[in-house]
């Protein structure tokens, strides 16, 4: 009996939802938007998607290699490939394809330490830097129904892109049913606003992602449009330009919900999907770009730390707010006796009482060496021996 | 000696001033776009160097606390003259496509501080020996980056045209960050490698 | 503070051992009276309560305390509360539970002298009431005593202290010391057994045991049956128990809960922290978890001083929802012990 | 009124859209120095704005006589550089004997804060513009606050990647520069297609 006994730390049950489920539902989930590409665009759209994956896996798993790491099965990078092509408009050269993945994995993931350390969304770094590279071919859209040849140089019509109207401050031509269907030209995946939409609230459904992030995303930013309308005509007919065109229902759904780069808590990611509400409406009305979200989200990326530790310092607060009170009542009444008696006071503060404490709960007694197999201590100096020479002649 | 000569050939690669000690990062990421730029840079790093670590190790001692970086940067403003008469010759263009970033150099970390805090404490052969490893290893980054950025960007090599451009963003400073920041990793990976052999004949022996 | 806290609701998995009868191993039971005079159970008074539960040698599940000095120490009169505890809302126990179902009266009668010794102004069981997976009803009543639903997110049991009006006195003594108070008083015998639940998804016959204290778990395993090799065994609470390697020399105690045997221990798996912050969200202290377990990763004590790395109670909810399979909560509890280390050494 | 505005809008411009750091790329280094020591950060983008306002008011008048020569490429720097060093001993001067007890703190790190690349770039990019005098002090101040902006940023990001699990040949200088780089790329989205002079 005791041959196979393994050790594990408690506790001893686990959820049954784990990362490889949430990839596989987000992966699942952006099958359809594959399939309304296919539907408007002919097969090389699945293929696009199909380059995209197997790049991004691929690439990854030689990054590892390069590094004399061992290569972790690991779903985060297909998901990556996947997301790109969507970006992308259906007639793009496979080399574009190719391009974004290769920035997206050597670039944004590798050098920080793999899936989990990325400070920024691969997929928005990835498309960004092939949109500023090649924008004569990022922004420049196939009509809808006709079929793309799979391979070779596309001969499709280019129909002009609500989005790129909308930055011209024209009203694009197509109707709200048209743009919410999906068959006004644009990004590969993020026309078919009712698919995506229809995929992200599965996603919701399944807990992958967080319906807060989306929701505080998609809310303000209508309200800008409400308020700021770009194009004339009823207030409404803006907003829903405005909403349906580039890729903002896709970023919110898709992109913005990465958990390694979004706040942790709850009211973190109310805040950061306001903030990038309002950046992503910025970006876009200046911007030289017509579509700015990917640029917005990189920079917002950036914030999403800070907002963790607004709530931490919050909680922190919550949690001594006891010996907080007391020490600014020590403190005021300090104050009064000096004023009244003009009299050296010995200030005590008492010692923080702990709120209400819970019950320890006792762990059947863990020997010290159990508890983890120790690890080797890293190092995480950032400045290592060259850079202190480096600090020696700056120092003045 | 030794010691000193070691250190000062470590400029070279091993301390490089770009990628190891992180010092001239801007101008090379902005303004060595192409190879002729490299060059310009190149030979303005050349004048606002070597003389103005020869000045500091000789008059730099004399010169009032206060005053010397001063002199210093009064110096290889001066020292721009030469330079830019010199780069002229590389191409009728290249005051414009190299813009203002060789004249920055004048003023970078290297003449100002690197002059006060080492060359004012060694003798002036050494001030120059060492000024030409840092020269060289400034030079050595700025042309292999330059002659990336020029073939990625616009399939060229001094202008020559010898393909057709295969990723035009790599001109952009951004590209000029990141590839610099790969540069420097390669240089670290290099190191380590060089670290472990050492080790492994100290281990032998 | 409660809108950061979101809690978890665990998978209580107690079918089939709560609605199957408690299984005694009787073989191996010796019989020892504990001397006691004999005296009609209405007419026990007070002090001699406190001596039988002293003779007869019972000790509180609950908390591992001896049943006689709690009841000794604390008179509650006017406003006291006095709680059943048999909560149970770590999955798969319900050893507590099944005492209140299957035998009500012996429960109801030792909480008749306990009632007796405390005089509470309040009396009440506390059972868990989230128990989502099956559609058993707990009783509203157990004898004349009202059952109060404990509900709400893991760890429930502390949220039994909330129902106590503040400032009033209360004890809390757990269901299985009841039910041996009340042996010792009708039959005058000593505690020698406890109630354990044996369950795990190789165990053949799955079902809450009456053992003599001191059994090995291999032998309790072999009363059960077992399907298949287990990879892991667990001596306590699925939460927060530990796991064993020799279930021959592991004996059971008054305080063990329950022994789990698993098919698969979750031991291989692990993936890197993705940072979807669901630690953060389980926490019921409300620390920033996902922040700590960094710190703890990279040595920081400083910073986890900073984040209150010493309110972490050890409940192992983080560890539960992580999805990457992290033992979050086995490293936040060693860097704790580290930082209290580092404290008396004047390290820190 | 349209002069407030002009230099706002400069100023605004120079502070995101052609932000010192992350499009213009001027001071880096300096910046890597200031991210180690967050609490001098302020100080110095005070200094920066202060050296470059008075500079740019005095070189101003000098640049439109020497910017129709056929030397402009190097008398203009040398031009700027003769200029800041006259506003440089005249801080010293004036520090020196107003402030003496300041001296210690402010006359010492003076000489790095005046001679950087950052302070001659903020001058020579509008002078070879030609920008007329409110749009140069709003550029200058625009791209000295952008320093501080970014300075700050920069630290925080690089504070963040302590806890990253960074492969060893990347810590140190080369993370940090495709950290730059990449947030450099954002920005550039703001830019939009033209490529920059």
């Amino acid at each position: 009996m005791k041959e196979k006994l393994m050790f594990q730390n408690a506790p001893h049950v686990r959820q049954s939802e784990s990362v490889v489920t949430m990839m596989t539902d987000v992966i699942v989930a952006l099958l359809p938007i594959y399939l309304m590409a296919f539907f408007y665009h002919g097969a090389r759209s699945l293929v696009l998607g199909l380059c995209g994956a197997l790049c991004c896996s691929v690439l990854s798993v030689l990054g590892a290699l390069l590094l004399r790491e061992k290569p972790v099965p690991d779903l985060t990078p297909i998901i990556t490939g996947l997301i790109i092509p969507l970006l992308l408009p259906a007639d793009i050269p496979y080399y574009v394809v190719i391009s974004a993945c290769a920035v997206a994995i050597f670039v944004v993931k590798i050098p920080f330490g793999g899936t989990g350390s990325n400070l920024f969304n691969p997929a928005a770094v990835g498309f960004a830097s092939v949109a500023i590279c090649w924008p004569e071919l990022v922004f420049r859209y196939p009509a809808t129904m006709q079929a793309i040849e799979i391979f070779g140089e596309s001969t499709a019509k280019i129909a002009q892109s609500p989005a790129y109207s909308l930055s011209l401050g024209a009203v694009p031509d197509y109707n709200v049913l048209d743009m919410l269907l999906g068959s006004a030209p644009g990004p590969m995946g993020a026309t078919n606003i009712l698919v995506v939409a229809a995929c992200g609230i599965f996603l919701i459904v399944k807990k992958a992602i967080n319906w807060i992030t989306p929701v505080s995303f998609i809310v303000p930013y209508a309200l800008l449009c409400l308020l700021f309308p770009r194009i004339g005509g009823s207030p409404f007919e803006a907003l829903c330009y405005e909403l349906f065109s580039g890729t903002v229902v896709f970023g919110a759904f898709f992109m913005l919900t990465e958990p390694v780069t979004s706040p942790k808590r709850d009211f973190g990611k109310l805040m950061a999907g306001i903030s990038s509400a309002i950046v992503v409406f910025l970006f876009r009305y200046f911007g030289g770009f017509e579509m700015g979200f990917a640029s917005a989200l990189i920079v917002m990326n950036v914030f999403s730390p800070i907002y963790d530790a607004i709530c931490e310092s919050v909680l922190h607060v919550s949690r001594h707010k006891e010996s907080f009170v007391a020490s600014i009542k020590e403190e005021t009444k300090l104050r009064k006796n000096k004023k009244e008696e003009e009299k050296p006071v010995i200030r005590v503060i008492e010692k923080a009482k702990e709120p209400e404490e819970l019950p320890e709960i006792k762990t059947e007694e863990i020997s010290e060496e159990e508890i983890l197999p120790e690890k080797e201590p890293e190092e995480i100096d950032l400045s290592e021996n060259s850079e202190e020479k480096e600090e020696e002649a700056l120092q003045l | 000696m030794k010691s000193e000569l070691k250190e000062s050939l470590g400029y070279i690669f091993f301390k490089n001033p770009v990628l190891v000690l992180g010092l001239i990062i801007g101008h090379l990421a902005a303004g060595d776009t192409n190879l002729q730029n490299a060059a310009a840079l190149s030979i303005t790093f050349f004048f606002v160097t070597v003389p103005v670590m020869l000045f500091a190790s000789t008059i730099g001692k004399k010169i009032p606390a206060g005053f010397n970086l001063v002199c210093y940067a009064l110096f290889s403003a001066a020292m721009l003259v030469p330079a830019y008469s010199l780069s002229g010759s590389i191409s009728a263009t290249i005051f414009d496509s190299s813009g203002i970033y060789p004249a920055l150099l004048a003023v970078s970390t290297v003449p100002i501080i690197y002059s006060s805090k080492i060359a004012e404490k060694q003798t002036p052969i050494k001030a120059i020996f060492s000024g030409l490893c840092i020269t060289a290893g400034f030079i050595i980054t700025a042309v292999i980056l330059g002659a990336a950025r020029e073939f990625l960007g616009s399939g060229s090599l001094w202008g020559f045209k010898l393909a057709d451009a295969i990723y035009p963003a790599a001109k952009l400073p951004f590209w000029g960050f990141i590839l610099l920041g790969f540069m420097a990793a390669i240089v670290n990976w290099i190191k380590e490698i060089f670290k472990k052999s050492e080790k492994g004949e100290e281990e032998g022996a | 503070m409660s809108f950061f806290v979101k809690g978890i609701f665990l998978e209580q998995k107690k079918e089939p051992m709560l609605t199957r009868s408690t299984l005694v191993m009787r073989q191996e039971f010796e019989y020892f009276d504990c001397n006691f005079p004999d005296v009609a159970i209405d007419e026990l008074s007070r002090e001699q309560i406190i001596e039988l539960a002293r003779l007869a040698e019972i000790v509180d599940e609950s908390d591992g305390k001896m049943l006689w000095e709690k009841l000794e120490k604390s008179n509650l009169g006017e406003g006291g509360t006095f709680i059943v505890d048999a909560v149970d809302d770590e999955p798969y126990i319900s050893s507590q539970m099944s005492i209140g179902i299957h035998q009500p009266e012996k429960l109801a009668l030792g909480i008749e002298l306990c009632e007796r010794v405390l005089s509470p102004e309040k009396t009440y069981i506390a059972m868990y009431r989230h128990i989502l997976d099956s559609n058993f009803g707990i009783p509203k009543k157990i004898g004349k005593y009202h059952v109060k639903k404990i509900g709400g997110r893991y760890p429930a049991e502390s949220r039994v202290h909330r129902h106590i009006p503040k400032g009033k006195n209360s004890v809390i003594i757990g269901a299985c010391a009841m039910l041996h108070l009340a042996r010792a008083a009708e039959e005058s015998r000593k505690m020698t057994s406890c109630f354990i639940t044996v369950a795990g998804d190789v165990v053949k016959n799955p079902r809450n045991v009456e053992v003599p204290i001191g059994t090995t778990a291999e032998k309790i395993l072999e009363l059960c049956g077992l399907t298949e090799e287990p990879e892991a065994i667990i001596l306590g609470g699925s939460m927060t128990g530990r796991a064993i390697f020799e279930p021959e020399n592991e004996k059971v105690g008054p305080m063990t809960r329950g022994i789990i045997a698993l098919a698969r221990s979750y031991g291989t798996y692990s993936y890197t922290c993705i940072g979807c912050g669901r630690c953060d969200d389980a926490c019921p202290k409300a620390l920033s978890v996902c922040a700590m377990r960094k710190f703890a990763d990279a040595g920081k004590l400083d910073m986890l001083m900073q984040y209150d790395v010493s309110m972490c109670i050890g409940c192992g909810a983080c560890s539960y929802v992580c999805p990457s399979r992290i033992d979050i909560s086995a490293t936040l509890l060693k860097a704790k012990k580290q930082i209290e280390l580092a404290k008396k050494e004047g390290t820190l | 009124m349209s002069y407030i505005f002009q230099f706002l809008t400069m100023m605004l411009t120079a502070l995101f859209v052609e932000n010192i750091i992350f499009t213009r790329a001027l001071g880096t280094s300096w910046m890597f120095y200031l991210t180690k020591r967050p609490g001098e950060i302020i100080k110095y983008t005070l200094l920066l704005t202060g050296v470059t306002t008075v500079s740019g008011l005095i070189g101003y008048p000098l640049n439109g006589i020497l910017h129709g020569s056929a030397m402009r490429h190097v008398l203009v720097p040398v031009m700027y550089i003769a200029v800041m060093a006259v506003v440089y001993i005249a801080a010293y001067l004036l520090i020196k004997k107003f402030l003496p007890e300041k001296f210690e703190n402010l006359g010492i790190n003076l000489g790095t804060a005046v001679f950087n690349c950052a302070a001659l770039g903020t001058l020579l990019i509008p002078a070879n513009a030609r920008f007329d005098l409110i749009t140069t002090l709003g550029y200058g101040i625009g791209m000295s606050l952008g320093f501080g902006f970014a300075a700050i940023v920069v630290a925080y990001g690089l504070t963040r990647l302590e806890y990253c699990r960074v492969p060893k040949i990347f810590r140190g200088i080369p993370i940090a520069l495709i950290y730059l780089g990449l947030l450099s790329l954002a920005f550039y989205g703001l830019v939009g297609h033209q490529l920059p002079t």
